[in-house]
């Protein structure tokens, strides 16, 4: 991990407010692994408001060019900040942050679900499994139109998708959970990796529970510094005596067996 | 132009029996045992790490959220959160000397038995720590921290006590949210400590409009960062011109002109800490720019510099 | 959507005795006397305004400068600089009652006596106000200020004395640097306020580092904006859930949705102070963004909106 | 005095550090007078860091085109801030703020002496008093070349100047100062109006009292409100008593009788 400046390559408007942010980085490209993250600096050099950097998964390498890029949703005051962004300027960012997810080695077969802008760790791991020579399932929700055009990146990533809106909109009509509940048999023996809102992650760990199914969940919590030095993004996760200790995400994570979450 | 500066000549801070060779520590919680920083620079350059507080036991900490952002600043609840003293004294201390800097445990007791409790244990390392910070001051526990602060008898007591167990330097780590730190700081200074760390995180909250809940899970939290710099200024300031005690000057220091802004208003040493969030590096960046301000003023020693706007009032 | 809010309704505040009709007011010392706002905006849409505070004499407040600029806040040290009660009594109410809006004149005695002058002063223009705030927390004058704090005692004489000769409402202006908040809005309360206005600037200061001096020409400031926020909002909120006292919520001010929070928070009605030098419109624009999020929220009356925070704490 | 927003029409780079901004703005070349000012927001939409607006003098106005100018330093975060503005965002602004200069109507011949940035205010002034007939003779002085090309919007107003720098880089080497009190026997019945660093103010003070001469000077002080309501930016001036009153740059100013002007 290390403080980097990296020229932004393009900033690409996919919707109303979501973009997706190009940087030029060997650094990151030949480092960052999937599931890590990095975390940006969203004001202006010699400015400290807003304060805090602002953790964002890493979305796609390309390693020809040295390119990566972000995902992300305009929320607040550091992400209208990035959609400002333009071509040529300087991103600060320190990374790659966080553990790199543990693909179980012995799995052959996995189920990726994304809720959300939940759907952006999920789409480097795709491709990271798809190159071992893993078979993916990928599922993505949505609430609204937001994602539309995101189609166009998975496509590239594997052919093996479903996308589902709550409106119906685009995609199919529905959420990904249902339609696993309903066709349960075919994604029984697969490992399942899912990122998403905290209720999507709650109902999937319930009911992948009772099917005693793995599953890896990828967390979200406010972080401070980014690098476990601070205490300030742990949850709950359970630990053997019945009881739960709190884990970083930034460094702990932001991987965990979803299982070992305790949402309360 | 003068090289006085081709090494760190004219840097080193003594405070009280502390001797440190440059100004610049970290602070208690926000540079954890240093390892994590060590990944990105030397830090053995620094003055002095300072530990998360460590309590007898291991504390699980607060419920989360723990962090949240506010204007130039953020609001933690952690509520020190550690392994306990003895994960310390057996696991990471070692590790922790390896980064070559010189280390400064920060301890937190729930009474005064705790602190004479940790006190025992941390004799057996005295050998290989510069100095212990006592941390009086937390905002985000039940019981002692910032409380501890409400009582210039009760700071007295502890740093008697630690005083009796320990040889090694004594900082005590004060709160700015009592109107006493005047009192605090004698009490500190009579019954044997080296120096005062000024301030921990102002007491503060913030709720979500939306949910209508507290945005953090313990409710309220500290605040720190550049928001606070002024008032901890003030704190650092009225102290030191009363010449009580030697002084840690922190809160929201970022760059080294924020570190400069303290030394000028009496401060010894300053402790960089919520900055180092922000940018990894800064404990570095600001010792360098110290040494180049110094240079470019032609100050050879930074004792020269220290409280000197106290003296250019008195001047009038 | 319900249609509550063609007019004020549901908008209207009471403090003690006190009725306004909605909760946004303006800060005293940020607002003068309303009437260079009044050229941006039609001030008579606010719930009311609190002038500058006035004391017995003419004061030439502090030496310049007087104003510093720090990380998302500003530092003062106007020390009330005023033409005297007398004036304002004279020549600037009748002008003020012009705009159409609620007058809270803000005085500020050195001493008990000097606050029983000034009530007998106000008692011949008691038609024409709301309400008086006495100003017992500036941190910029040598005499009186933010002391009366320290003591609940003082505060409660104050206000008995001011009671005794007044009849219209009584707010006192409380300062967060003191430990005893509850004690003196208790007091306050049993003497006969019907509100306190809770923060007043935070002492604070700022040296410049290229001439090793303050950047104000009193040493010592107060600290506003949206930097001392969270710490006004814990006080706001450990005083609203004691129940003592109808609060005016001030700090850092600067949306709509600030004054939400502190509302929620358990404050009565917000006072907007520094966001007025910088958004010379935002008393409006807060007031129109506190009902569209009523309606949003479809909350029919503000009172209902007051303190939901503490109460979803219990609920738990 | 309105709240207003603006579209920048340029932003022309001067030389390293000195930059004219150029602002669409009706309300502004309608109503603004020589020796005001506007008070700039130096923070993006949404922020509030730095928190106070800037003031700056109002430096031309193109009645014909609606549109108006500021001539600015770089200093600090704010005029950073502004220095990085572009073409085609708006400027968030106050104005015009400030008393108009009031011209002394029987006095026909002026000398206007500007230090540094303090030239800002003279060459509107010096527009004005050229319009209405007045004889203006302009001196400037500057430290260092930032101002080496300014010379071109000066020669617009008027021919009769002259450009001083210290250490002769460009213009004459030298002071305006010295040059008055060389020449002075040209300029004892001008009227002045001076702008420029204190001690620049302070030597003019003293220099003209000795001669009875009458002069206005532009000042400048620390702002919160611009707009007369806070006290914030008060300078002592002399009173009938032999004391002194604190009056306020923003409004009661920036234009003072110099000889009441007290500096200790
Ligand atoms: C490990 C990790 C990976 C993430 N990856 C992505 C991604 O790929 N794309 C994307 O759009 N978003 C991602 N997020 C969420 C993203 O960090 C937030 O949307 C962003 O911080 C919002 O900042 P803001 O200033 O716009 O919002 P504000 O609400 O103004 O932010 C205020 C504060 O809250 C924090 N915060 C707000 N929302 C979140 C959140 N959901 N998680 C953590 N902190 C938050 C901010 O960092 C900031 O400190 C990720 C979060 C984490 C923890
Ligand atoms: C009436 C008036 C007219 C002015 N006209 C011009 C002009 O035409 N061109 C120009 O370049 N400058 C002008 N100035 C000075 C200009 O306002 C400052 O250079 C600017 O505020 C610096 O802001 P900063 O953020 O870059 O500097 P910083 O030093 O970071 O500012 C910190 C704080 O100090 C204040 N400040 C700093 N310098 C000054 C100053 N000299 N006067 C007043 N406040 C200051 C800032 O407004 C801010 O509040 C004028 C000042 C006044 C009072
Ligand atoms: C996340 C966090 C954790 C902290 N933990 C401790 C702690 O364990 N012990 C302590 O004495 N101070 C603790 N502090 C306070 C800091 O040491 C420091 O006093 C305070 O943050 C003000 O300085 P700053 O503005 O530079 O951050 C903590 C601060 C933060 C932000
Ligand atoms: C320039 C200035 C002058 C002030 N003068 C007074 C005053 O005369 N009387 C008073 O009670 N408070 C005064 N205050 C305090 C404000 O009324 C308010 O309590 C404080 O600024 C915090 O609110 P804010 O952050 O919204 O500004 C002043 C504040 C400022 C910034
Ligand atoms: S954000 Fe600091 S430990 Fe994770
Ligand atoms: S800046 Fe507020 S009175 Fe001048």
């Amino acid at each position: 991990m290390k403080t980097l400046k990296g020229e932004i390559v393009a900033n690409r408007k996919y919707s109303d407010n979501l973009y997706k942010l190009e940087v030029f980085s060997p650094y990151i490209c030949k480092n960052a692994k999937p599931a890590q993250f990095i975390n940006i600096k969203c004001s202006r050099q010699g400015s400290d408001d807003p304060l805090l950097r602002r953790p964002f998964s890493i979305y796609e390498i390309d390693e020809q060019f040295n390119v990566f890029s972000v995902l992300f949703l305009v929320r607040g005051r550091g992400t209208q900040f990035m959609a400002d962004l333009r071509k040529g300027e300087s991103l600060d960012f320190v990374g790659p942050l966080g553990q790199p997810i543990k693909i179980p080695e012995n799995d052959s077969r996995f189920v990726l679900i994304g809720g959300g802008i939940g759907v952006v760790p999920l789409c480097l791991i795709a491709k990271n499994l798809k190159s071992i020579g893993k078979t993916v399932h990928f599922f993505a929700g949505f609430k609204d139109e937001a994602f539309y055009t995101w189609e166009r990146d998975l496509i590239k990533i594997l052919k093996d998708y479903k996308i589902f809106s709550e409106n119906g909109v685009f995609g199919e009509k529905g959420i990904p959970l249902n339609y696993i509940r309903e066709n349960f048999s075919e994604f029984k023996d697969h490992h399942f990796i899912v990122c998403g809102p905290l209720e999507m992650l709650k109902q999937a760990q319930s009911f992948l529970k009772d099917r005693k199914v793995r599953a890896i969940a990828i967390m979200e919590e406010k972080m401070a510094c980014g690098i476990g030095a601070c205490m300030g993004c742990v949850i709950k996760i359970k630990n053997k005596n019945n009881g739960y200790s709190y884990k970083k995400v930034c460094s702990d994570g932001p991987a965990f067996d979803l299982m070992e979450v305790c949402f309360d | 132009m003068t090289d006085y500066f081709s090494d760190e000549t004219g840097l080193e801070v003594r405070m009280g029996n502390i001797v440190l060779k440059n100004p610049v520590i970290t602070c208690s919680g926000t540079f954890a045992s240093g390892i994590e920083y060590s990944k990105f620079y030397d830090v053995s350059v620094l003055g002095a790490i300072t530990t998360k507080s460590f309590s007898l036991e291991r504390m699980a900490g607060n419920l989360p959220p723990r962090i949240c952002e506010t204007s130039s600043g953020m609001l933690n609840s952690i509520g020190l959160q550690n392994e306990g003293i003895d994960y310390f004294i057996n696991e990471q201390l070692q590790e922790a000397k390896k980064l070559g800097v010189e280390i400064i445990p920060s301890i937190f007791g729930r009474d005064l038995d705790e602190f004479k409790k940790i006190a025992y244990k941390i004799k057996n390392i005295e050998e290989e720590i510069i100095a212990v910070e006592l941390n009086l001051s937390c905002p985000n526990v039940a019981e002692g921290g910032i409380a501890f602060c409400a009582s210039a008898e009760q700071v007295g007591n502890i740093v008697a006590a630690t005083k009796e167990i320990l040889h090694t330097g004594i900082i005590v780590k004060l709160s700015g949210h009592y109107n006493n730190i005047s009192e605090t700081a004698s009490a500190a200074k009579k019954y044997g400590a080296d120096a005062a760390a000024v301030i921990n995180t102002i007491p503060a909250t913030a709720f979500d409009i939306e949910t209508c809940k507290p945005k953090l899970g313990n409710i309220t939290g500290g605040l720190s960062g550049p928001a606070i710099k002024p008032v901890a200024l003030l704190k650092v300031f009225e102290l030191a011109k009363e010449n009580i005690i030697p002084i840690i000057g922190i809160g929201g220091i970022m760059t080294w002109q924020d570190a400069i802004e303290f030394i000028i208003a009496g401060a010894s040493a300053v402790g960089v800490g919520t900055a180092n969030f922000i940018y990894p590096e800064c404990g570095r960046d600001i010792l360098q720019g110290i040494k180049q301000y110094m240079r470019r003023k032609n100050i050879g020693d930074i004792k020269m510099l220290k409280g000197i706007a106290i003296s250019n009032i008195i001047k009038g």
